[in-house]
């Protein structure tokens, strides 16, 4: 409570029983906030899915402006990232800091190249004037098109704003990694950041097929 | 919510509960992104063909694999607590409900004519 | 890490940063109650105002436009600030650890931040009164929302979706909290009623509230930017707001009910001293109605555009859903038969909830059936029907359990008789202001209005003489609250002779809530012989 | 005997007149409702207060028996109100399904709700504004769309209801059997003056509907003044603009003509032809002093503004008159 509780000497708050018991409480709250984020996330594939069965065409036409080579990379850019984040968790279980630190390092580099190619698409998206909504401004023959593009800023827009998220928080837990405040009986934070990190891999894993692939 | 999940104060011996946590081997963390790597050239791949209305539902098809490789190994699900597998289940679930009946709504739906 | 004698919650800080900083579940609970019941006292004026206006058909006092917005900031004060966190976030933070024997919850700092987004989600709706106000009613109805609405819309709109977060959180906690910090022995069919379900909102809380946030960040986004999902004239579906949105509101109905009838099956097994009757079926049916009540959103939707099959799916389940409610109630009443009844005013409270829930969930079947709903569809048969759910229902056990547990939250007794003459005031005025509001509803008002024909008058009379009595009827109980807390006599640890856990430690209880861990050997009712 | 029962209890259930074959089914399974509601309410609330009257503590040690629950009552008391949802969602459906199918040969008239009024287009190419009229006995289909927002139209005697959407067309259908007026609300929330939204519909002998028919469309041949009378008094003008000098929503209409109106920024001006066409086509330019910015913009032709502002002059020349015939 109001004395700092130091884990990183086996300490753990006052309402548990463990560091075990509180390890294994925090993971959980995690899941429990995946869920939300997966509704969340998911409110906008409904949307998508919806609006897919309605103007099928406006979505091969969206598609069209994508460039796949772009959203390919990005894909593999992420999965790489997971990756990373997972090993820097499974060092920390070997306690491996150092190791650990250099794969969360990793795992940052790959999300500002993944925000760096994101930011490619985008300023071609706007200097094709191809806004969303009602500031759409690209001349097209496809009735509705607008919102193929709305669906594609909202969807990539919202998972760019976790990217950024992830990101803050991995620098976080890299700097605590460096103080070496983690070792395999407590690394609870990378724990709950890597699952975050996976999450926004996860979403991605669908959007890239759905956008860029139709 | 069976008790076998519950976590009691009194329960300290409960498997997932001791001191030592489940760790993969190192191979299997690459094997595992090897196979994601090859899933998404399948993905890209497979999009050139044209299976009509099949064509979400295959890469949605492949999506699923890879999201459930992500999930059962980097974010450990398949040694974890089922519990945890459970609300991520339970949650796309909901999520498909959702889905479900709204997207019922949409195709039960008459379209009137105007007749003037 | 037995304190001192004498030192508890309360005093054993002061200060009110000791407060704004607190972990402390049962601080943070004392926090909610001061800022739900200052909302309700906002909300309740806003009501007090529109039952005036309405005392004679055309205008009284307020234009139409400032009718609309008081209308509009009733419905948000009251949803996203009283009654959804009312029960949850107040009475639930305090008692929930208490009740299966922890120290607290499983996240206490989430659980202050989850206060605060609260606080800055409120802040942001209030501040939309600066910008002109918001008038969509709580539900922002697409496209009207989008570009008809008064200026502050968006900032109402942003609020919500910032107060979302709180009941996210408090949700998270609550389900970690039941899962991962029961005392030994406590097994989940040991645990409360009040517990099964607070469990069952926090389930819902977590599923359902993601999607009102994503709906109202569309929604502003559609204000900003005009994407257009909602926005016919950009090729959107205004009736697709309504899903997402009743996706979440509906589930929230729920979120709002079902710790009410947890509060209530506490109150009855107390004060008859007996045994609740068919408590697994009153814990499966708090988890049932939790998981159904997803599926029936579309109730709202009968006249909106929905397909008639849709309706047809959606009448179907939402009777369904009405088949646990309705097991919840005769358990209650079972449960008082060769009891031994005390009628304090606790109690009086439960008697009422049953009383005028049933007639809430009654005429929920009316609206369910789709035949007669087309007829009462936004009638003031439907603002009767739910007022008898949320204030009849949700409200009644607020008040119930504010003073079933003030004891154990303060340690001091309240006034017994002003408190039953609470019980007679609100009881009776919500009668008297809301059963003639069916009537208007079955001759065809419709809601949301600011003028009505001539012919509803008298009978629009009697419900704003009534809102005097339910308004009189509040201040007086926030009187006998304060009087309470300030000046009440000394309470003894369990002056109900409960057998639930909160009632096994000290009143006020120490800062970890009990001097020893508890070990818990049996049911939480065991009452008889 | 149950028939009678029904009957007594919609009866005194305060619902409206009974405008169609409809409107008595919905009132059948409404009665239907409130008995099957009474008996549960009388069972549930009138144990409850008994054993609350009979099992009163007596004293502090009284004990009660363990009961834990019983599996037969908790089942008869869950099977029994299943048995009855299931009726009443059986019966709801069916009358539902009535009021979704409207019959091939119904009589069809294009219904468009806007902020704050409903327009009526028939066939015919007649035109009317919050009132419409239809032949008595014959089966009505009202096409609904929407200008603006969502708006609901309702006709509580018929016991029907549908909202009018921006953007796609709903529809509603009824048959009439009692000449007469019946009220019309609007019942989607759609802003200021939602509660103002008001029309009647008249329900004519088919003779008297074809006369009605004919009558308007002579409109376009009536003098302008009368033809503006038409648009102000039974258009949208009066759901927030009263006739007379009372203040409504807007300010009252009578002697604004040559009056002068003060303005919210302090200007003055004496409302002619120029004014109350402005007033009308950019509502937002010149508010009076005291009133809120909340009109729209309304769509009106050159002739229907001409009309309009004939109106108003008629209108001033008229009360002279009278003034006139007093002080003589």
């Amino acid at each position: 409570m109001s004395t700092a509780v130091n884990r990183s000497k086996g300490e753990f708050a006052h309402h548990f029983d463990s560091a075990d018991h509180e390890f294994e409480t925090s993971k959980f709250g995690v899941w429990l906030f995946m869920a939300t984020e997966i509704l969340m996330f998911g409110g906008l594939f409904v949307a998508y899915a919806l609006f897919s069965s309605r103007y099928p065409e406006i979505f091969e036409e969206g598609a069209t402006f994508l460039n796949w080579k772009y959203g390919a990379a990005n894909t593999i850019i992420l999965l790489f990232s997971s990756l990373t984040i997972a090993l820097s968790v499974y060092f920390l279980q070997k306690n491996n800091t150092k190791a650990a630190a250099i794969n969360l390092f990793i795992t940052l580099l790959c999300a500002g190249g993944f925000m760096g190619i994101k930011f490619i698409e985008y300023s071609h998206k706007f200097h094709e004037h191809l806004y969303p909504g009602k500031y759409f401004a690209h001349e097209t023959t496809v009735e509705n098109l607008a919102l193929y593009f709305s669906l594609y800023f909202s969807m990539t827009g919202l998972h760019g704003l976790h990217v950024l998220i992830g990101m803050g928080l991995i620098t976080w837990v890299l700097i605590r990694t460096l103080r070496g405040e983690f070792h395999s009986k407590y690394y609870t934070p990378v724990e709950g950041v890597a699952l975050f990190w996976h999450l926004v891999d996860l979403v991605w894993i669908y959007l890239f097929p759905l956008l860029y692939l139709v | 919510m069976s008790s076998s999940h519950n976590h009691n104060h009194s329960d300290h011996s409960h498997s997932h509960e001791a001191g030592e946590h489940h760790i993969l081997p190192f191979d299997v963390y690459l094997k595992v992104f090897g196979s994601l790597i090859f899933l998404t050239i399948i993905t890209v791949w497979v999009a050139q063909f044209n299976f009509g209305a099949f064509n979400g539902l295959v890469a949605m098809g492949i999506a699923t694999i890879k999201a459930a490789l992500v999930g059962m190994y980097f974010m450990h699900l398949k040694h974890d607590n089922k519990l945890y597998s459970t609300i991520l289940v339970g949650s796309v679930g909901f999520l498909i409900l959702f889905w479900f009946f709204t997207f019922f709504d949409f195709v039960t739906r008459v379209a009137e004519k105007s007749t003037l | 890490m037995a304190s001192a004698p004498g030192v508890n919650y309360l005093n054993e800080k002061s200060g009110l940063w000791s407060w704004l900083t607190t972990l402390d579940h049962k601080r943070i609970g004392i926090m909610y109650m001061l800022s739900v019941l200052t909302f309700f006292l906002i909300g309740g004026i806003f009501a007090l105002l529109m039952r005036l206006e309405l005392i004679n058909p055309g205008k009284l006092f307020i234009e139409a436009g400032t009718y609309n917005q008081f209308m509009t900031f009733h419905g948000a004060i009251m949803t996203f600030m009283v009654i959804i966190p009312g029960i949850p976030a107040f009475i639930g933070n305090f008692i929930l650890p208490l009740q299966i024997g922890a120290k607290d919850v499983a996240f206490p700092r989430i659980n202050l931040l989850s206060w605060y987004c609260l606080m800055v989600g409120a802040a942001i709706s209030f501040s939309s009164l600066a910008m002109g106000g918001a008038d969509t009613g709580w539900t922002f109805y697409t496209p009207y929302s989008i570009d008809k609405s008064a200026g502050g819309t968006l900032l109402m709109v942003l609020g919500a979706f910032v107060m979302g977060f709180s009941s996210i959180l408090t949700g998270l906690n609550f389900v970690a909290t039941t899962h991962r910090l029961r005392a030994p022995g406590m097994t989940f069919f040991r645990m409360p009623l009040m517990v099964w379900a607070l469990y069952s909102t926090a389930i819902i809380q977590i599923i359902a509230t993601p999607v009102l946030g994503i709906t109202l960040l569309l929604l502003a986004l559609e204000k900003i930017l005009g994407i257009g999902f909602f926005d016919p004239k950009l090729g959107g579906d205004p009736v697709l707001f309504q899903h997402f949105f009743w996706f979440y509101s509906h589930p929230a109905v729920y979120i709002m009910i079902l710790p009410a009838m947890g509060i209530v099956s506490e109150l009855i097994t107390t004060f008859s001293k007996k045994q609740i009757f068919g408590y697994k079926a009153i814990a499966f049916s708090s988890v049932g109605i939790a998981a159904v009540s997803f599926f029936v959103w579309g109730h709202h939707m009968f006249v909106s555009g929905q397909s008639t099959w849709a309706g047809w799916l959606f009448s179907l389940i939402t009777m369904l859903v009405g088949v646990p409610t309705a097991i919840k109630v005769f358990n209650w009443v079972a449960t008082l038969y060769q009891g031994s009844i005390e009628f304090r005013s606790p109690m009086l409270y439960a008697f009422g909830f049953i009383f005028l829930f049933t007639i809430g969930g009654v005429t929920g079947i009316f609206l369910a059936t789709l035949g007669t709903d087309v007829h009462f569809h936004d009638t003031y048969f439907v603002v009767a029907h739910f007022h008898y759910v949320m204030v009849g229902g949700t409200l009644m056990a607020i008040m119930g359990g504010i003073y079933y547990w003030l004891p154990k939250m303060f340690g001091k007794m309240y006034n017994e008789f002003l408190a039953q003459m609470t019980f007679v005031l609100i009881f009776l005025g919500f009668n008297v202001t809301f059963f003639p509001q069916f009537i208007l509803g079955s001759m065809g008002m419709p809601r949301r209005y600011y003028s009505y024909l001539p012919e509803y008058t008298s009978l629009n009379q009697i419900s704003t003489f009534g809102s005097w009595m339910i308004g009189a009827g509040f201040f007086l109980a926030l009187g006998v609250i304060i009087h309470c807390i300030l000046k009440g006599e000394k309470a003894p640890d369990n002056p109900w002779g409960s057998k639930t856990l909160e009632w096994q430690t000290s009143s006020p209880p120490p800062h970890e809530n009990f001097h020893t861990t508890p070990v818990v050997t049996g049911g939480p009712y065991e009452y008889g012989s | 005997m149950l028939n009678l029962l029904f009957n007594t209890a919609q009866a005194s259930t305060y619902m409206p007149f009974q405008g169609s074959a409809l409107s008595e089914q919905v009132d059948s399974l409404y009665g239907f409702l409130i008995v099957t509601s009474l008996i549960s309410f009388i069972l549930l609330i009138g144990g409850m207060i008994w054993f609350a009257y009979k099992y009163k503590r007596r004293t502090a040690n009284d004990s009660t028996p363990n009961i834990h629950g019983d599996t037969r009552l908790e089942f008869l008391w869950s099977f029994i109100p299943f048995v009855i949802f299931m009726i009443v969602f059986v019966w709801g459906i069916i009358i539902h399904k009535e009021m979704r199918t409207s019959p091939q040969d119904a009589f069809e008239i294009h219904v468009t709700g806007y902020q704050w009024g409903w327009k009526f287009d028939y066939k015919s190419g007649v035109q009317t504004n919050n009132e419409f009229a239809v032949p008595v006995g014959k089966p009505i289909k009202l096409i609904l769309k929407a200008d603006d927002v969502l708006h609901s139209f309702y006709l509580p005697a018929f016991r029907i209801k549908q909202d009018a959407i921006p953007g796609r067309y709903t529809s509603l259908w009824f048959t009439a059997r009692t000449p007469g007026d019946y009220q019309v609300f609007c019942t989607e929330y759609c802003g200021t003056s939602h509660s103002m939204m008001l029309s009647t519909l008249k329900v004519l002998p088919p003779q008297d509907f074809e006369n009605w028919l004919i009558e308007n469309a002579k409109v376009k041949d009536l003098p302008l003044a009368d033809r503006g009378k038409l648009i102000v008094e039974k258009g949208t003008c009066v759901s927030c603009h009263n006739v007379t000098g009372e203040r409504k929503i807007g300010p009252g209409f009578a002697g604004l003509w040559g009056a002068v109106r003060e303005f919210a920024d302090g200007t003055k001006v004496s409302a002619d032809e120029n004014y109350i066409r402005e007033s009308i086509l950019y509502p937002a330019k010149k508010i009076v002093n005291g009133y809120a910015n909340q009109m729209n913009a309304q769509n009106l032709s050159e002739t229907e503004l001409q009309a309009v502002i004939e109106y108003f002059k008629a209108q001033a020349s008229n009360q002279n008159s009278e003034t006139n015939e007093k002080v003589n």
